[in-house]
């Protein structure tokens, strides 16, 4: 009972392993390219909403500085860190699709299993 | 003081701007493109021996971005170990790249050449940066980039197994640091920094409440970095990405990009997690095991290759794993063994690269079986190729047998006698397929057939300085190895 | 109340993410990532980062998806 | 296989040259782009800053290549002006950063290198930060673009 109410509690950490999990899974079992791209981005954003799950309290608000009343903020470095996360993410994204792209130009399929096949045969 | 004080942040920088503007001067000014990486790396080079005489004489020089201390900020190090491994990274960078001004003209399109120019110098940035930084967050920023500039040196000659190499070295080193990342956040969740000083202070403590978050790190980092740097069940990617590539990326990936993150994962180790966590499980047995395994599996599978690049590559694996082996042993003399071996590796196996690149230039024959009689036409290249296979084996005089001395050693000291066979069969093992290669090329009595290029100086000069460090490098050991020693005694 | 919320976009992400895993039309696969993005974005919204909701609302969503597009269209649609 | 037949839907054809979309993305690009300029400019202020700024300027020049065609967008921008900005770009970034070097504090010093700093909440409050946000939004828009006709394109 107890380690289901940790489960309960930390839903947050919970999504972001099974998400990692699904997203390693596709990445790896799957042999069409673009899925392993859209895996990869997968997985990338669950590491990300682990590191920002990490940083936020319950009830803490956004860290914008107002003036007047204290407020209890949300720890702002992990969302810093995972900006540039997201930006690396997105070039890595690019990069391979435009593989992908000349890839399919060479072997006209995206499917990396044919690929080795042709690759096989000559 | 003056602009000598910002040294570990210029070295790296200075390639980052080097890089963008490049592209502007290939435009332009092309006859200056080339120069001016060289320059750079020559700058960078003098900053790093700069550096290490002030470190030697002053202790180690820690240099905060935008002057923010850390925590908050990103520190830079610079340590005597960290600066040998720089001084490694960066002047053997510099040898590979004036090799690679004459072959690239041959393997590349025209048009690409100036790109080829920024990669490089993203890369060697990039590389400079992972063994200056101390924290992990920026280490994974430039570990990215690292790995998305070595895939693009890959894939920069357009044919259809470099293309296929590079997207799974791509994929699989995103996985890779997603793995790394997913540590780091467990690592920021216990301790709630990010910089590995006040980590390795804070993970003592932290360890005895949040043992399985820091296990799980652990365990993360080693998939992490054992896939980037080909440690062996996570090796798939390695033969494809190194054997398809131009020459000069060959020499890069496997003399120097894969040393990068047996580094880190030795930083993690030994800066990083406390003692008492490799006490506590065998992390260390674990690496120890799979590089002993490494060592005799990718020279098995070396021999099974007919294609030259390829068998090297392969022997990148075997090789590999004696670093990886230095590190699992977790002695002192065992980790001078591995760091001295990271150098000799890398001199040898870019040699050994750039000797496969000038045969496939002159000749353009990749397979084994046809180099019969080649040592007649290009006897200072197989020359070379022989003076490094003899390091590879551990041949007493070169630099091959003083690394693998250090582990034979240091594994006997601390009781651990298996080790020195696997490394006496793993040597003879690469005897078995260097070896073969070497007579055929000079014993053979038949002719070699193929018309001759003739093969440009520049490309012979960079053979010779090889050979010429590996000799010495097998003779003249003490200053490298006391710097070692001195480096690795701030760790024990 | 907004924990109510938070459950369903978390299990909502999961969904799309199986629902990515096992669609064979890679365009709409592409379109379930475009949304798992959006849902992403109101999460970091919901964890006080909005410049991250920011930059995922942009990136994450737009470019990424666009790119994704572009490249399918050069090459096939069918898994 | 072309962009426009992407859209088609299986029986039915639906081509993009559409009246209504092109109506419609010629009256949201220019708000598009103010907000992205807005975003990049009030990054040190507000949510957001160069990444996401870049990306809301870059995804509307895209709009505007698909709305119409190929062409037109590539006019908007073009390839040699591109890398140029996106070179450029990088190189702001590294050489303001040098600005604290040669003044004597760190590399990429904001306050202590002297960058002028205004009153907080105000557009020219942070010095350094600044500058180099716009040096980062150009590279990431031009970045952008590039690298969407790179990918549909191909072989320049």
């Amino acid at each position: 009972m107890e380690t289901l109410g940790g489960i309960i509690d930390n839903y947050y950490y919970m999504v972001a392993v099974i998400l990692f999990v699904i997203g390693m899974y596709t990445m790896l079992t799957h042999s069409n390219m673009i899925k392993k791209v859209i895996a990869m981005n997968i997985m990338d954003a669950s590491v990300f909403l682990m590191f920002v799950s990490v940083g936020y309290a319950h009830g803490s608000q956004a860290p914008i500085i107002r003036e007047g009343a204290e407020i209890f903020y949300a720890n702002p470095l992990p969302g810093a860190l995972i900006l540039t996360g997201i930006v690396v993410a997105v070039s890595v994204t690019a990069y391979a699709l435009s593989l992908i792209v000349k890839i399919y130009r060479y072997y006209d399929t995206c499917d990396y299993d044919e690929i080795c096949e042709i690759r096989s045969q000559e | 003081m003056g602009v000598s004080e910002h040294f570990p942040a210029l070295i790296v920088v200075i390639f980052f701007i080097t890089a963008f503007i490049s592209p502007l001067l290939y435009r332009w000014g092309r006859k200056f493109s080339a120069a001016l990486v060289i320059v750079t790396i020559a700058a960078a080079l003098g900053m790093t021996v700069s550096l290490l005489v002030t470190v030697q004489q002053a202790g180690t020089v820690f240099y905060h971005m935008g002057g923010w201390p850390p925590p908050w900020g990103i520190e830079f190090k610079a340590d005597p170990l960290r600066l040998f491994m720089l001084l490694v990274v960066i002047s053997v960078s510099l040898w590979i790249f004036i090799f690679a001004l004459r072959d690239l003209q041959h393997e590349l399109k025209k048009r690409v050449i100036g790109w080829y120019y920024t990669l490089y110098s993203i890369l060697v940035g990039s590389m400079a940066g992972i063994v200056l930084t101390n924290d992990l967050f920026n280490l994974f920023v430039l570990m990215e980039i690292c790995a998305i500039s070595a895939c693009a040196i890959i894939s920069i000659k357009e044919d259809r197994e470099c293309l296929e190499a590079s997207f799974k070295y791509l994929i699989l080193s995103a996985m890779g640091t997603g793995c790394f990342l997913l540590g780091v956040v467990m690592l920021y969740m216990a301790t709630g920094y990010l910089n590995y000083s006040f980590l390795h202070l804070e993970l003592a403590e932290a360890f005895n409440y949040y043992p399985r978050n820091i296990f799980t790190a652990a365990a993360l980092f080693i998939v992490a970095f054992g896939t980037k740097a080909a440690l062996f069940p996570l090796h798939v990617w390695l033969p494809d990405a190194h054997a398809s590539a131009p020459s000069p990326s060959s020499a890069m990936l496997s003399g120097v990009v894969i040393k990068i993150y047996a580094f880190a994962l030795f930083l993690m180790f030994y800066e990083v997690f406390p003692r008492t966590l490799l006490e506590a499980i065998p992390l260390n047995e674990i690496i120890l095991w799979l590089a002993a395994l490494g060592t005799l599996f990718g020279s098995i599978f070396a021999m099974l290759q007919s294609d030259l690049k390829k068998m090297l590559a392969f022997s990148s694996i075997g090789q590999i794993a004696y670093i990886f082996m230095g590190i699992g042993l977790n002695h002192e003399s065992a980790l001078v063994g591995g760091f001295y071996h990271i150098m000799v590796h890398a001199v040898t196996k870019a040699m050994l690269f750039m000797a496969a690149g000038v045969i496939i230039y002159s000749t353009g024959v990749r397979d084994i079986k046809k180099l019969a009689g080649i040592g007649r036409v290009l006897p200072i290249t197989m020359i070379a190729f022989t003076i490094g296979s003899a390091s590879m084996v551990g041949i007493p005089g070169t630099g091959g047998l003083i690394s693998k001395w250090f582990l034979a050693i240091s594994a006997l000291e601390i009781g651990r006698p298996v080790f020195v066979i696997v490394i006496l069969a793993s040597s003879l093992l690469n005897a078995i397929y260097y070896m073969p290669i070497v007579i055929n090329a000079f014993m053979q009595q038949e002719d070699f057939k193929k018309d001759i290029k003739p093969v440009p100086r520049v490309m012979l000069a960079c053979l010779v300085i090889g050979m010429i460090f590996i000799v010495i490098s097998g003779f003249y050991t003490t200053p490298v190895v006391t710097l070692l020693e001195q480096a690795l005694a701030l760790y024990f | 109340m907004t924990e109510v919320l938070n459950v369903l976009l978390l299990s909502f992400l999961i969904v799309c993410a199986v629902g990515v895993a096992y669609i064979r039309d890679l365009l709409s696969a592409v379109i379930l990532f475009s949304s798992f993005g959006l849902i992403m974005a109101i999460i970091w919204q919901q964890l006080s980062a909005p410049d991250v909701a920011m930059v995922e609302a942009a990136l994450g969503t737009g470019v990424v998806a666009l790119l994704l597009i572009a490249a399918i269209s050069k090459t096939k649609r069918a898994e | 296989m072309p962009l426009s037949d992407l859209t088609r839907s299986r029986g039915g054809k639906i081509p993009i040259d559409d009246q209504i979309v092109r109506i419609t993305s010629r009256l949201v690009v220019p708000f598009i782009q103010v907000y992205g300029i807005y975003v990049i400019l009030n990054g040190h202020l507000s949510p957001g800053g160069s990444f996401s700024g870049g990306a809301i300027f870059g995804a509307s020049l895209v709009l505007l290549a698909l709305s119409f065609n190929l062409e037109a967008g590539a006019r908007q921008i073009p390839h040699h002006a591109a890398s140029l900005l996106e070179s450029g770009g990088a190189l702001g970034y590294a050489l303001t950063g040098l600005v604290g070097v040669f003044v004597g504090s760190s590399y990429l010093a904001n306050r202590i290198a002297g960058f002028p700093m205004g009153q907080p909440g105000e557009l020219f409050s942070a010095g350094a930060i600044l500058v180099i946000t716009v040096f980062v939004g150009i590279k990431v828009a031009s970045t952008i673009v590039t690298l969407f006709y790179y990918i549909i394109e191909g072989e320049k």
